[in-house]
């Protein structure tokens, strides 16, 4: 079970958490009005799925039911840190990990 | 026979507590502070089992967790435990132990034939063979099944709990040896949490095993009882015995396993049998200790054939002789420790037979100076005895040590210690992610530095530190490092313990040890002794391709056992990598996964089984449901009545009466169980426009609107009604499962897409209970209990609500139908809910006030073509498939879900969709998921077009009624369609619309 | 086949010491180009490569796998077969798949030990019982074998069960698939390989693909862990890392992995027969031939590429066992371990061209695509031979996820295997 | 309102007369029927926060997982805009009118929650240790001690967890319908430690 640190709780067990996605994919302005299929179905399917650090979002459903950012290593599962929802990334300098297969 | 192979004195054992058992029906005695194993030893019961494959006879061959053979069938019936190992069973009064893999019994097992076959009997065997004829595998399976296994498992309801806890420490360190007491307590000395654990019941670790150690000048075991005292006075310490560390998972949390009863004759009323501790620990300190590695030689697993370590286990630990003349077989001096202790106690050493050519090693030098006959350069090339070893071959090896040479020493003996040097337990290291190195010069894999995701730090001989001052030495060091990554603060003090630092020795590391024959010709070079699994075996797997060592562990089973090759893993890939000419660090491990050993499946389960497995949640009526003798259905985690069954009824027979009762008077239902979600905000109205399908802006304060939601795939997710309290505070319902996951759905835009909207959500499902009432009399009913709420049509019409007592009871009251009938809501505090009902039984009472449940409400919605999401949809629905298009609003711009509704194949007029379907035999009422086809053939495949998803008996229009989902099935009005039935009939139907009963809708209207 | 294997093989073969047995694939370097490669060597990428070269005639192909063959999730799985999907599409595909399975073993000649002792899925309340009712007709119209148990049946077909569930959870029936059942997951993977390998493909472990390059001739550039390798076709099957591969070629993914456990008891004598799913506690099990209880739990939350999972998933998973079978409390866990499962959103595979010229991915079998090895070879290789979809894979297109005909498979398949 | 029309979630369970275990090391009770708002409202908003403090008599809490305590009101931090107001002298809905008034024209949301919760009091020597079973927090009191509360999980119930007073006193608010739920499972993991049923 991760230890996921909420930035407004605290380290809090994974099982307080519910719904990881991918974060910072925001939604389009329009509503995807004034969007092909296929831009449109990028926005709603398509994910990264980052082998490497990747930044992903999670709703601490059991705590304070904000939804959160997370930036984690997919493979060691390294959690190089977290940040509130609406925020930037932060600049850690190991971030750029991908592995290659 | 009684302890004959017990030794006068000495050992960790009382004496005066004998204890008495039983193995396989005989009556045996034992001490207290005794193993299983160490007893039946000390009974000279060396035969305990039949081995996996080839029901080879086989003894107890280790004093530890690694235990490969002496796998037990432990107590009876209920209690009965299959493969126990008797090596880490505690003995006490009343154990009862029987042979596991044997018929009838151990000595004459008819199992054995397997081993004359042994020679087509090889890795691979079955991928290669019983294939003809072609449907006969199932045959064979089932005598190929009975065959395998090991223990049998209980057939009965285990009667003991378990307990399983969180817990959380600064340090954790597993492992009691002299590494892990010295790291508790210098980590414990700096304030730190720390938390020590060890699978054994007292601490020490091998110091138990060894004689003559000293630690600051005090003998050892004095030294470790100190220790112990000192850690169990500190408040800030935690000492778990018998507790094993068995998992260690990402962010360090690392699994234990406590065994608080198995050792107890009489378990005490109130202890859980186990109980796992959930360790969140900041570092982690492994002092795992190593475990000795066989050498591998033809036909070494007869009963007899030990652990050189375990043979001074149990002399020194126990005080049991593993047998009266022995043959020690090494590769290094560790062995001789053994050696000189076996002397000490007085068992007679035949010979050491040493693999090196120029034995180097003070305590080889020490039995040398003793007299012990050791024969270097040499190695076991065979041994003799069925069911217990008779004696061992001797001959002298090549210069490579690939062959041996053909001059044979026979030596008489009844038992063989083998050592090939020690293999570290690295086991919790490798699971949390750390890598190995390898030790040349020892022949051992020993841990690389921690990774950051999960910070350790492995100690003494778990690290390669195989002599007792470096074990003493890093443990101290550890202890402090640990503390402060943990972001303990203090002062560095004390010093570490001491001990007198031994030289090891030199090693000659010879992997397979040469038989007369070449491999494979002649006996078995046994590499795992419990998956049955030799060097030829290997060697086989490797010339047929089988080249990874995964591959290797794969075809052979190498490992795959209940010890996961505690004994077996490094032997076999060292094998692999000189077969294959390639470096042993190449070649590689397989993957360490927990369990470190097998754990309980009960004790990992906890307390979360049985009623507790999973909350029921109940309304405030639930208890007066309980006692109208209600039968309740399970909606998501709610349990909610379903029908009310009077005396003699069957659920038919109880909805009918509902349905009636209701329709012809009042009935009243528990809607406590939707989902409630509080709306606030001036953007509120805008929140709900983008979150419906439909427009709510409009909507005046004091009234309710149904709307639809959808996911952003445009599929329908839920539904429900919703109503305006004021300008900017709605709310909305939602459907009983659904209620949780709506609001993290509507929280999710609100805090990450729609920032700027003004809207604030609360839960409030459990902050009202809703009674229902519906029916012609509903409304005479309600104004009985309400004297400042008007009910007149005018005042309070179809879809509004409002604020009101009822029944002396602040309310909410809406005017909202699930049923078609004139029907009102009402909410109240939920701790009135009971209050409610009651009083509305009660004014009921004149117009037969009918309780009705899920049931009923079903039959009544569907006559009126309502939906419920989640059975009339599946995800796969839109809202126009539903022919709800006129809740989708043209004009509003985005909503969630609308562009999606747009894709090419979401127009498809062949889209599923829904219709009302009126068997053509109005007494036949289709099941519900029911297929249904237009063209019926003789027989499967064919073409199905849509299926049921509601189905009832309606007595209102006193036929059937069933709602499907229809290829184009709005175009094809009066259609009729096929269902084939599982029993062969097929009944006939048509199609119509959704709407079975009051098409005008007059009677909600009341 | 050159080298049959059968019982009198062995028995000649016990007379040399087993010494004389041939590898049964061969470990070629591979050349410099092909008529195809597939990239990925779990059982779906073997099978594609058997089918290509039996039913297609292309033999001038190969399979790179980067680790070792049947490594990833075809290593780890519950090995559960059966093909009562909901969907007809889904149907189709599965049965034709559970159809090949019943002559596996003899067509490769290797024991894929297919053992149709049947699979039951549990109902234990309303909801599911509607479920599995509609699963169930729709599995008999489209000529996939599937019954209803009532209780009674469940448990005189499945003895060990506790019909009372432990008490939240009470069994109220099961559909039945009698063609269902297990087989063994590594022999699948060994036995494709070798007579693909017979039939002249290369397999060649060892050799992770690390990039593409197309060109103009529509022939495309391997750059491998063994240098570059032209193809013709390539066939992408790698499972969990469909994203990480279709990154490499350009185009993007509907997938997410994450990992899914599994875990097995120790072994022990016969003691179920059959295979037991519940969607509802979420746990699936049966006994191998070796005696152990084969056990599946749940996917984790999160995407991760680390086969190991949260500890709490088989917490619950064990939970729900002992809720099942009260008597297994007492029988003890001895591995557990986890696989990169790679799913799309409406549960399905990809089987499709992509928008890369020539190149064909087969992905998102997810939790569930083991029992699919043999069809999903089969049409993956039509698709790569022919080039263009057919009826069997064209419901599986890429394409899909745009025009909005899903194949919704999470009333079957969310839910593991 | 007649107050014995009031039925409170555990009531079903038959406390009252319940007897204890002799040793009891751990007590467990009903916690009774608290009147309890949950306030939502940006803190940064000064004015705002400030009318409400005068209004309930304490400031609400900034800092993360605790709780402040006034005279008749008891506030407890829940999220960065969320509080939950537990009061002894106001009924729920007039303390939502009278927040209505001072926030009138900010957007804010009261709401009268005292119905949505069961409270179960936990107290003794092994009370600690019970909860640590059922809650994945380190409730050591380095880590978790009087004064704090914060939301979390018990078994499989969402709660807010309170620590009242040193002895140790705990109080859980879990939504009513988990309530019997969670009680079973709080009297299951006790076996052992004696239980007393406090009135
Ligand atoms: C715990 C668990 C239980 C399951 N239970 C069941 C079940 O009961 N029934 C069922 O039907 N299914 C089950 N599944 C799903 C099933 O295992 C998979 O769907 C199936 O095995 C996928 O097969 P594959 O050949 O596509 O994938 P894999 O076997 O994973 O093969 C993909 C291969 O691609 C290789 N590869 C990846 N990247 C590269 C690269 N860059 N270059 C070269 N090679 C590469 C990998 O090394 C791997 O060998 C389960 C899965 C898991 C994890
Ligand atoms: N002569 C040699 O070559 C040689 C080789 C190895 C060890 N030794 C001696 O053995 C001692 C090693 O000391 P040490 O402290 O490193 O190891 P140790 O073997 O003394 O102690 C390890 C302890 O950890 C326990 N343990 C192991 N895994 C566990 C787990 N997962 N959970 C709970 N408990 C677990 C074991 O039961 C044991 O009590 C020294 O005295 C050393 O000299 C000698
Ligand atoms: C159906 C099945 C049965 C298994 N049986 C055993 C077993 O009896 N013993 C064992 O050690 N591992 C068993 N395993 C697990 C493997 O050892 C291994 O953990 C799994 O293939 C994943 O590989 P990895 O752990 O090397 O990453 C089994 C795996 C599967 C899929
Ligand atoms: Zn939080």
């Amino acid at each position: 079970m991760l230890l996921i640190e909420c930035p407004h709780c605290g380290p809090r067990a994974e099982t307080e958490y519910a719904g990881c996605s991918e974060a910072h994919i925001a939604r389009p302005e329009s509503g995807g009005l004034d969007m092909t299929d296929a831009e449109w179905v990028e926005w709603v399917f398509w994910r990264k799925n980052t082998k490497g650090v990747y930044l992903e979002r999670w709703n601490h459903a059991a705590g304070c039911r904000r939804w959160i950012n997370c930036m984690r290593d997919t493979v060691t599962n390294e959690i190089l840190a977290t940040y509130k929802a609406g925020e930037k990334p932060p600049k850690i300098a190991d971030a750029e990990r991908e592995y290659k297969f | 026979m009684s302890q004959k192979f017990r030794l006068e004195s000495g050992g960790l054992i009382n004496r005066d507590k004998p204890v008495t058992f039983s193995f396989n029906g005989h009556e045996l005695k034992g001490y207290d502070g005794d193993t299983l194993a160490s007893a039946l030893i000390a009974n000279g019961v060396h035969l305990v089992g039949r081995s996996f494959k080839y029901h080879r006879p086989r003894g107890i061959m280790s004093a530890g967790p690694e235990e490969a053979n002496a796998l037990l069938q432990l107590g009876e019936g209920a209690y009965t435990e299959p493969n126990a190992r008797a090596t880490m069973e505690e003995l006490f009064d009343g154990l009862v132990a029987t042979t596991s893999n044997a018929f009838p019994t151990v000595k004459y097992d008819i199992g054995e034939v397997n081993s004359l076959f042994s020679k087509i009997f090889v890795s691979g065997f079955y991928y290669k063979t019983f294939m003809w004829p072609s449907k006969a595998w199932k045959f064979y399976e089932h005598f190929i099944r009975k065959a395998a296994g090991i223990g049998k498992a209980p057939e009965e309801h285990d009667p003991d709990f378990y307990d399983k806890t969180n817990a959380f420490c600064d340090v954790l360190v597993v492992g009691g040896g002299p590494a892990g007491l010295s790291a508790a307590l210098s980590a414990a000395a700096t304030g730190a949490h720390v938390t020590l654990v060890d699978d054994q019941p007292r601490f020490g670790g091998s110091l138990m095993a060894q004689s003559g150690q000293e630690i600051d000048g005090k003998p050892a075991l004095e030294w470790v009882d100190e220790a112990e005292a000192k850690l169990h006075d500190l408040d800030n310490v935690q000492v778990l015995r018998r507790a094993t560390a068995f998992a260690y998972y990402d962010h360090n949390y690392v699994g234990i396993w406590e065994r608080l009863t198995d050792h107890l004759p009489v378990k005490p009323e109130g202890l859980p049998r186990h109980r796992v501790h959930m360790m969140r620990a900041k570092q982690v300190i492994i002092a795992s200790g190593a475990i000795e590695r066989p050498l591998v030689f033809c036909d070494n697993d007869r009963p007899g054939i030990m652990l050189a370590s375990a043979c001074r286990t149990y002399v020194n630990r126990f005080g049991a002789k593993p047998g009266n003349k022995g043959v020690i077989f090494t590769n290094n001096d560790s062995a001789y420790a053994t050696v000189l202790d076996l002397i000490d106690a007085g068992i007679e050493i035949k010979a050491v037979v040493d693999v090196r050519k120029d034995p180097l090693g003070p305590l080889m030098e020490k039995a040398d100076a003793a007299g012990v006959k050791i024969l270097t350069n040499s190695a076991v090339v065979g041994t003799s005895g069925r069911l217990h070893l008779k004696s061992v071959e001797v001959a002298e090896l090549s210069d490579d040590g690939e062959t041996a040479k053909s001059d044979v020493t026979e030596i008489a003996c009844d038992f063989l210690g083998s050592s090939g040097g020690w293999n570290p337990t690295v086991h919790l290291h490798c699971q949390a992610g750390g890598k190995l190195d390898f030790d040349e010069e020892r022949g051992a894999f020993v841990p690389a530095p921690s990774n950051r995701t999960n910070p350790n730090i492995s100690v003494g001989s778990c690290k390669g530190a195989f002599g007792l001052a470096d074990c003493l030495a890093q443990g101290f060091e550890a202890g402090q490092e640990a503390a402060k990554a943990a972001g303990i603060k203090f002062r560095k003090s004390g010093k570490a313990p001491t001990a007198e630092a031994v030289d090891e020795g030199n090693r000659r590391l010879l992997w397979l040890v040469p038989g007369k024959k070449p491999l494979g010709q002649s006996g078995k070079h046994f590499i795992d002794l419990q998956n049955d699994s030799t060097a030829a075996d290997l060697q086989l797997a490797l010339r047929e391709g089988y080249r990874s060592i995964e591959h290797v562990k794969r075809y052979t089973t190498t490992g795959m056992a209940t010890d996961q090759g505690k004994t077996a893993n490094v032997n076999a890939l060292a094998i692999v990598a000189q077969t294959l000419n390639e470096a042993i660090p190449t070649v590689g491990t397989t993957t360490y996964r927990p369990p470190y050993v097998p754990v309980t499946f009960g004790a990992i389960a906890g307390r979360d089984i049985d009623d507790l497995l999973d909350p029921a949640r109940t309304t405030p009526m639930h208890s007066w449901h309980v006692n109208a003798g209600a039968e309740f259905e399970d909606v998501g985690q709610w349990k909610r009545a379903w029908y009310f069954p009077q005396p003699g009824e069957d659920m038919h027979a109880a909805v009918n009466r509902e349905v009636a009762a209701m329709r012809n008077s009042v009935g009243i239902l528990d809607a406590t169980t939707l989902g409630k979600i509080d709306v606030k905000g001036k953007d509120a109205a805008e929140f709900l426009n983008r979150v419906y399908t439909n427009a709510w802006t409009k909507l005046g304060i004091g009234k309710c609107r149904y709307g639809l939601m959808l996911g952003e795939d445009g599929m329908v997710m839920d539904d429900g009604v919703t109503s305006r309290i004021a300008e900017d505070h709605f709310l909305m319902t939602t459907t009983t499962g659904n209620a949780a996951p709506v609001l993290g759905h509507l929280e999710d835009y609100l805090q990450t897409e729609w920032t700027d909207l003004e809207v604030y959500l609360t839960s409030v499902t459990e902050q009202w209970a809703t009674a229902s009432i519906a029916g012609p009399n509903a409304r005479a009913l309600l104004s009985e209990l309400t004297d400042d709420i008007d009910l007149s049509n005018e005042a309070l019409p179809f879809m509004a609500w409002t604020p009101g007592t009822v029944a002396g009871i602040p309310a909410r009251v809406f005017r909202i139908s699930f049923t078609g009938d004139l029907s009102y809501e009402i909410a109240v505090p939920a701790d009135y809910g009971l209050a409610l009902w009651q009083a509305l039984m009660t004014a009921g009472s004149k117009y037969d006030i009918t309780p009705y449940g899920t049931e009923t409400m079903h039959v009544l919605r569907a006559e009126k073509g309502f939906i419920i999401v989640g059975q009339d949809t599946d995800g796969s629905i839109t809202p126009v498939d539903l022919n709800m298009n006129w809740i989708v609003s043209k004009k509003k711009g985005d909503f969630i879900g609308k562009r999606s509704l747009d894709r090419e194949d979401m127009s498809d007029p062949n889209r599923k969709q829904l219709v009302g379907i009126l068997t053509d035999d109005p007494k036949e009422v289709l099941p519900e998921g029911a297929q249904l086809v237009e063209v019926v053939k003789d027989k499967p495949p064919m073409d199905m077009v849509g299926w049921v998803s509601s189905s009832y008996w309606s007595p209102n229009c006193d036929r059937s009624i069933a709602m499907a989902l229809v290829h184009g099935g709005l175009k094809k009005m009066g259609q009729k369609l096929y269902s084939p039935q599982a029993d062969g009939r097929v009944i006939e139907c048509t199609i119509t619309d959704t709407v079975f009963y009051d098409k005008e809708g007059n009677r909600q209207n009341g | 086949m050159k080298n049959r294997y059968s019982i009198f093989s062995l028995i000649r073969n016990a007379f040399s010491y087993h010494q004389e047995w041939p590898p049964a694939w061969r470990s070629p370097e591979p050349k410099k180009s092909y008529d195809a490669v597939i990239v990925g060597g779990g059982g779906h990428g073997l099978a594609t490569a058997y089918y290509l070269a039996k039913n297609h005639g292309m033999t001038n192909i190969a399979v790179l796998e980067k680790g070792w063959l049947g490594g990833g999730n075809t290593a780890r799985n519950t090995t559960i077969i059966r093909s009562n999907y909901l969907w007809d599409e889904s149907a189709k595909l599965y049965e034709h798949s559970v159809k090949l399975w019943e002559g596996l073993s003899q067509e490769l000649n290797y024991n894929v030990m297919f053992s149709q002792r049947g699979v039951l899925n549990l109902a234990h309340n309303q909801h599911d019982l509607r479920e599995l009712s509609r699963r169930i007709n729709a599995n008999r119209l489209n000529g996939v074998d599937s019954e209803f148990l009532n209780p009674e049946e469940v448990k005189k077909f499945c003895p060990a069960i506790d019909l009372r569930g432990g008490g939240r959870y009470p069994v109220l029936g099961a559909s039945l698939q009698r063609r269902g059942g297990t087989a063994r997951h590594d022999a699948v993977a060994w036995g494709y390989a070798r007579a693909a390998d017979e039939l002249g493909v290369d397999v060649i472990q060892n050799c992770p693909v690390l990039g593409f390059e197309s060109h103009a001739d529509g022939s495309i550039t391997i750059n491998s862990g063994k240098g570059p390798i032209k193809a013709g076709k390539v066939g992408l099957v790698v499972a969990g890392h469909s994203s990480v591969i279709a990154d490499m070629a350009g185009f993007r993914l509907p997938t997410e992995s994450r990992p899914l456990q599994a875990l097995v008891s120790e072994p022990m004598k016969p003691c179920i027969d059959t295979v037991v799913m519940s969607n509802a506690v979420h746990a699936y099990i049966s006994q191998s031939d070796k005696g152990e209880l084969v056990i599946g739990a749940g996917a984790d939350a999160y995407i991760s590429y680390g086969q190991k999972g949260s500890g709490h998933q088989t917490e619950h998973t064990l939970a729900a066992i002992c809720e099942m079978f009260p008597q297994f409390r007492r029988v003890k866990m001895m591995r557990q371990w986890g696989g990169i499962v790679d799913t799309n959103p409406d549960a399905s595979p990809i089987i499709s061209k992509t928008p890369v010229a020539n190149m064909f991915i087969n992905c998102g079998w997810g939790t569930g695509g083991f029992k699919g090895t043999p069809g999903s070879g089969w049409t993956f290789a039509d698709l790569i031979a022919s080039g263009e979809p057919d009826d069997m894979n064209a419901p599986f297109k890429l394409d899909r996820f745009k025009t909005g005909y899903l194949v919704d498979e999470h009333g079957a398949a969310a839910v593991a295997h | 309102m007649d107050n014995f029309m009031r039925q409170g979630p555990l009531n079903d369970l038959g406390l009252v007369g319940r007897t204890s275990e002799d040793n009891a090391q751990v007590t467990m009770g009903d916690g009774g029927r608290p009147m309890v708002v949950n306030l939502r409202l940006d803190p940064a908003n000064k004015a705002a926060m400030k009318a409400v403090a005068t209004l309930v008599g304490v400031d609400l809490p900034q800092k993360a997982n605790y709780f402040v305590e006034g005279k008749e009101t008891e506030v407890h931090w829940l999220a960065p805009d969320e509080w939950m107001i537990v009061s002894q002298n106001m009924e729920g809905n007039e303390l939502v009118s009278k927040l209505d008034e001072a926030l009138d024209g900010v957007h804010h949301s009261a709401v009268n929650v005292s119905d949505n919760f069961a409270v179960i009091t936990v107290e003794g020597e092994k009370a600690r240790a019970l909860l640590q079973k059922a809650i994945p927090l380190d409730l050591h009191p380095r880590e978790f001690h009087t004064g704090m509360s914060t939301q979390t999980h018990a078994a499989k119930t969402n709660v807010i967890l309170q620590q009242v007073s040193d002895a140790p006193f705990y109080k859980l608010y879990v939504r009513r319908s988990f309530s019997q739920y969670l009680w079973a499972w709080l009297e299951s993991g006790s076996i052992g430690f004696g239980l007393a049923i406090s009135s």
